[in-house]
């Protein structure tokens, strides 16, 4: 062993990277258009927002999970003229659902190695292709010795890991509903929005049972759907805005494959990836310093996770803030004021609409009646995929 | 360090099969086409607004410009640019009849299809050879683009 | 200054064109289906390949790194902490501990089950701690089961065994 | 701004089939011997993983799942780019660069011999709504049908595809990991069947299992770690479309990551510059189409060049000296491994008996198979 340690070069950057427009479509368990249609609805959305022409987009980044929802072989190549990346360089990155952060983070290095100026950034999922059912599409995640014989299904994973999770900090599950009640309400307001509505505990208590303790209302729908945003450097968001949004953090990190050998009721793979974007961000206390948070939400109780995960809350604190309201759009920590994918839906990749496009949105001031009512500089979205594995962090502000 | 198995007879292959299955709707300049074929026996192509370039098969957008497009008829005819005659199937067998696949500049587009030729002689095939689409009959037809058997020489 | 972006407050979204199931069912759009025939055949390689070929002699084998100590299940080549090959095999017991459970009433295409399984995460016995596979658990009632509970596995009978994780029925309670 | 090196190469194979070890241990094997070369602790010593993979190819939904244990990732940032190997370098160049990493390792590799049904599988990747479902071909067919339209256009004979065919496995013959190689002649190659006419049975590459581990270092540690690293003068990746309509069918992907690639290199003229150069030949007329792309002669003077021996081992611009993938096999996502390999182990002086004498500038290429039009080219130097 040579190297004794590995010197401080890190964050070194070329050039600092600005989002300076985010678009979406519309999210809903079907829609006619194809794949790559959707992309380029949500992309001419963020380039009419950003003020920039199509020509001037340097380089794509594509995010898209499993192939085997839109039922393609290199997906990617499938969705590319569709998604800008005809004539310039193209490139798919994938860590299964947290790649609806993940892709911004790839975004990001494009950016600021100083190979591209405007990179654009586009996710797209359309679950609806695949056939039974979109979660028959989650068979093939388990490993096809040990676990696939087993006949699981996707929430499988998800309902041992949430019962760990209230077993281990004594929380109730109507603590955790609070979460599906908040998240689907605050998505009236959003106009993508698939299943907002008003609901109440009992009602997610009462809905049908799917693998308990998960019911048919701790879970986000499927849906078809894109999302699209525009990061550039310095120079170029000088010529577009004044205020252009900075992304100051990224973070990420896979932990084991042996889901089975950890003790699932702590994110270790959230806390490491955010570990990553808060020292990039010299951010030292996130729950003081993080104004507003898009964790991901695809089970209710997954945001309380994330939350711990991302050092929003305590181990087991996050249930009580909810509790108390902290979390409300009003409160004094808003999560999730987009809806969350609980509320506006959940094409696996293209969630980078309620996760990054949000907290730009919500950091310049533009989302409307979703916008918090407190005063933001610092936002932070994550996201998480594969079996229990992937933390995605990425910290952004409106100062530079 | 442990011992590695050596006997092919302990070594374990485990068999898998992905068998979902997929419906695919074929999209806003999709369905335009497949209705127009399936009912009137039409082909459609799309025009770029702001370049001009037309699409064939047609698309809801322009990849070079990302401007709109608007859809145009055309008559489905063309000329051969490359052809192959394929002898293998998908496992790699023997196909007992050899399938001609074409590209197949059409006529006032920009663009081609790639389909297969029928009732033509291997030994009359050449580059630039006119083309014209055979359709199944209306009632088989489902919207789809094996509603187009073949393209055959025009005589 | 090229952009009167200023003038969007709430930005606008793409609609796109939402359709039903049954749109596509009675023909209102177009569409194409496709049965792909994909077949694998992954070789299972040298850990798993004994893993196997105990679980048909009715054993369930661990590995063990000298270095953090660790005894391993389901068994691997290398130790990924440590990052070096692994030591030994290790036989482990056929019994073991609930981590967590879930009860679930639906199958991998998300139709309802005739009668609800159980499935669970179980720490094996003689692996270290936290070392489990999941697995069915039977011979109990749902409301019965419970984090920390003791069990132990059931095993097909010995003909019928194939090297198969499904050599193992379930999982019931001591 | 610091420049970025390949500091080490481990590899696994390459061979037909691989029935003694699953994916992850061929992988584990690759990365441990990356890791021993370049004298670094994967679990201490490396800020980021990246793995080159698609699902389909290896069976899963999310492959991304499966990799971290094996390559010392755990709890490591860690992705999976949907691409080749070479956009994994790329990926692993942009990271260093924007200061993320300081050191990264890029993994692909290639379990062909696991697909059961490979025709079915590439099927899948053609578009479902326009081709799919057009004849039950195998989609070769698709590069056929661009080889036909090549031939014609730029006057290509076949006996010069088939010098392609030559020269490959000849060159392997050399290459202890190149499983396919042979001593084989132009009326070998001219005897083996059309099965999709033009192409020859022989000209299509076939499938073999390996990996190949590269850990990549910013020019600091690079320096301090080894006295002859390798620097990745230029990346470049790019892509056509995917429509088949408004394809090129004449390696523009190529042409155009060549451009970028050398643009960051700073070569202004390649045919004097590049010492030698591996391509993608997974059907033998695409390497003529690839030489051409990277600049490495001129339209219409490829093919004449190549049979005047220009191409070969002993020639001024030796193409494929590994074997290429006519002679080790199709790699899939690995296939910019394997040449990218060659071109460290040609510049390390590792090559063995099929090492060049005076060579300071490689570049690898390797292309996203059929049916896509995109690629990648990285050029590497002393």
């Amino acid at each position: 062993m040579r190297v004794e340690k590995i010197s401080g070069l890190k964050f070194q950057k070329k050039q600092d990277v600005a989002i300076v427009g985010a678009g979406m479509t519309t999210w809903k368990r079907r829609l006619n258009e194809t794949g790559r249609e959707l992309c380029f609805l949500a992309i001419k959305q963020a380039l009419e927002e950003a003020g920039i022409g199509f020509d001037e987009i340097e380089m794509v980044v594509m995010g898209s999970a499993p192939d085997t929802f839109d039922g393609m072989l290199m997906k990617g190549e499938y969705l590319l003229d569709g998604s800008g990346g005809s004539d310039r360089p193209y490139m798919r990155v994938f860590v299964g659902g947290g790649t609806g952060v993940f892709a911004p983070i790839a975004g990001y290095w494009h950016v600021a190695s100083g190979l591209a100026d405007v990179c654009l950034v586009v996710c797209e999922e359309k679950m609806s292709s695949c056939y039974p059912h979109p979660q028959s599409a989650f068979k093939y995640i388990w490993d096809p010795i040990l676990e696939r014989p087993l006949n699981p299904n996707l929430i499988w994973i998800f309902a041992l890991e949430m019962r760990r999770y209230m077993h281990v900090h004594k929380i109730k599950h109507e603590d955790i509903a609070l979460v599906s009640v908040k998240n689907k309400a605050n998505a009236l307001d959003h106009p993508c929005a698939q299943v907002a509505g008003k609901i109440t505990v009992e009602d997610v208590l009462n809905s049908e049972p799917m693998a308990l303790p998960v019911r048919r209302l701790d879970v986000s729908p499927p849906s078809d759907g894109a999302a699209a945003l525009v990061m550039v450097s310095p120079y170029i968001a000088r010529r577009l805005t004044d205020e252009p949004i900075w992304v100051t953090g990224v973070g990420w990190s896979l932990d084991t494959t042996w889901w089975t050998n950890r003790d699932l009721y702590f994110p270790r793979y959230v806390a490491e990836a955010a570990k990553m974007a808060y020292k990039m961000a010299h951010i030292t206390d996130p729950r003081k310093e993080i104004d507003v948070a898009e964790p991901y939400d695809p089970f209710d109780y997954k945001e309380l996770h994330h939350m711990e995960g991302l050092g929003l809350a305590k181990k087991g604190e996050a249930p009580i803030l909810t509790r108390e309201g902290v979390t409300a759009r009003d409160g004094d920590l808003p999560v999730c004021p987009s809806g969350g994918l609980m509320g506006v839906g959940n094409p696996i990749a293209a969630t980078m609409g309620v996760k990054a496009c949000e907290i730009y949105w919500q950091l310049s001031y533009r989302a409307g009646k979703r916008q918090v009512a407190k005063e933001v500089t610092t936002g932070v979205c994550q996201a998480w995929g594969d079996l229990m594995q992937v933390g995605t962090v990425m910290v952004m502000s409106n100062k530079r | 360090m442990i011992e590695k198995i050596i006997s092919p007879k302990e070594l374990k292959h485990w068999d898998g099969i992905i068998d979902v299955y997929w419906i695919y709707t074929s999209g806003e300049a999709g369905d335009k086409f497949f209705k127009a074929l399936k009912e009137d026996g039409k082909f459609i192509a799309a025009k770029c607004k702001k370049c001009g370039w037309v699409y064939f098969p047609p698309r809801m957008y322009c990849e070079k410009d990302f401007s709109e497009t608007e859809y145009i008829e055309v008559s489905g005819k063309g000329k051969v640019k490359a052809f192959t005659i394929a002898r293998l199937d998908l496992k790699e067998k023997e196909l007992q009849d050899p399938q001609i696949y074409a590209i197949i500049d059409i006529d006032g587009t920009n663009g081609c299809i790639v389909h297969l030729l029928g009732e033509v002689d291997p030994k009359d095939l050449r580059h630039g050879l006119e083309v014209e689409p055979v359709l199944k009959k209306k009632e088989e037809r489902e919207g789809k683009i094996t509603d187009i058997l073949y393209f055959r020489p025009i005589s | 200054m090229s952009v009167g972006k200023r003038d969007i407050t709430c930005p606008g979204y793409a609609p796109g064109t939402p359709i039903k199931d049954e749109d596509i069912k009675l023909k209102k759009v177009t569409s194409v289906e496709d049965h792909p025939d994909i077949r694998y055949s992954w070789s299972a390689g040298q850990a798993i390949s004994k893993f196997l070929n105990g679980l048909k002699e009715g054993k369930i084998y661990g590995v063990k790194c000298n270095k953090c100590k660790r005894i391993m299940v389901p068994p691997r080549m290398f130790c990924e902490l440590c990052y070096k090959p692994i030591d030994e095999w290790v036989e482990l017991k056929d019994t073991g501990v609930v981590q967590t459970f879930s009860i679930s009433y639906i199958d991998p295409d998300a139709k309802p089950l005739p009668e609800p399984i159980i499935v669970a995460v179980i720490a094996i016995d003689g692996a270290s701690h936290n070392m489990g596979i999941m697995h069915l658990l039977g011979e109990v009632k749902p409301e019965d089961v419970y984090v920390g509970m003791k069990v132990k596995a059931v095993w097909k009978d010995e003909k019928e065994r194939e090297g198969a994780i499904t050599d193992i029925k379930y999982w019931k309670p001591i | 701004m610091t420049r970025v090196a390949v500091i080490a190469a481990g590899y696994y194979g390459f061979n037909a089939n691989t029935p003694e070890f699953s994916w992850k241990e061929i992988m584990y094997a690759a990365a441990r011997r990356a890791y021993e070369e370049a004298g670094i602790n994967p679990r201490r010593d490396v800020d980021s993983f990246i793995t080159c993979a698609e699902d389909i190819y290896e069976g899963f939904a999310i492959f991304d799942e499966f990799v971290p244990d094996q390559l010392g990732a755990v709890l490591k940032p860690t992705c999976t780019i949907c691409g080749d190997f070479l956009y994994g370098v790329a990926t692993a160049y942009m990271q260093i660069k924007s200061g993320l990493a300081d050191v990264a390792v890029v993994e692909a590799h290639s379990k062909a011999s696991d697909i059961a049904t490979f025709g079915d599988v590439l099927r899948f990747g053609f578009d479902p709504i326009w081709i799919r479902d057009i004849g039950n071909g195998h989609p070769y067919y698709f590069a056929a049908l661009e080889m036909d339209l090549y031939m014609q256009t730029d006057c290509i004979t076949e006996e010069q595809i088939a010098k392609v065919v030559v020269k490959n496995k000849n060159n392997a013959v050399l290459n202890p990991s190149a499983p396919y190689g042979e001593k084989v002649s132009i009326e070998d190659v001219l005897k083996s069947p059309k099965v999709f006419d033009p192409m020859r049975k022989i000209e299509i590459a076939p499938r073999s299992d390996g990996c190949v581990v590269f850990v990549i270092a910013n020019e600091n540690i690079a320096k301090e770690i080894t006295d002859s690293p390798i620097w990745i003068k230029g990346v470049g990746w790019w892509s056509e479309t995917n429509s088949y309509d408004t394809m090129s069918f004449r390696a523009m992907y190529a042409t155009k990551a060549a451009k970028m690639a050398y643009k960051l290199a700073g070569i202004v003229n390649p045919q004097k510059e590049v010492d030698f150069a591996e391509v993608d030949d997974r059907f033998a007329f695409k390497e003529i189409q690839h030489i051409e792309a990277l600049g490495l002669s001129r339209r219409f003077e490829t093919a004449s060049l190549l049979e005047e021996g220009y191409f070969d081992r002993n020639g001024e611009i030796p193409v494929n000296v590994s074997g290429g993938s006519l002679g080790i096999g199709n790699l899939l996502e690995c296939t910019g491994g394997q040449k990218a390999l060659e071109v460290v182990l040609q510049l390390q002086g590792n090559a063995g008996r099929r090492q060049l004498k005076d060579v300071e500038i490689g570049v690898a290429q390797a292309w996203r198979y059929v049916p896509t039009a995109s690629g990648a080219v990285v050029v590497f130097g002393l």
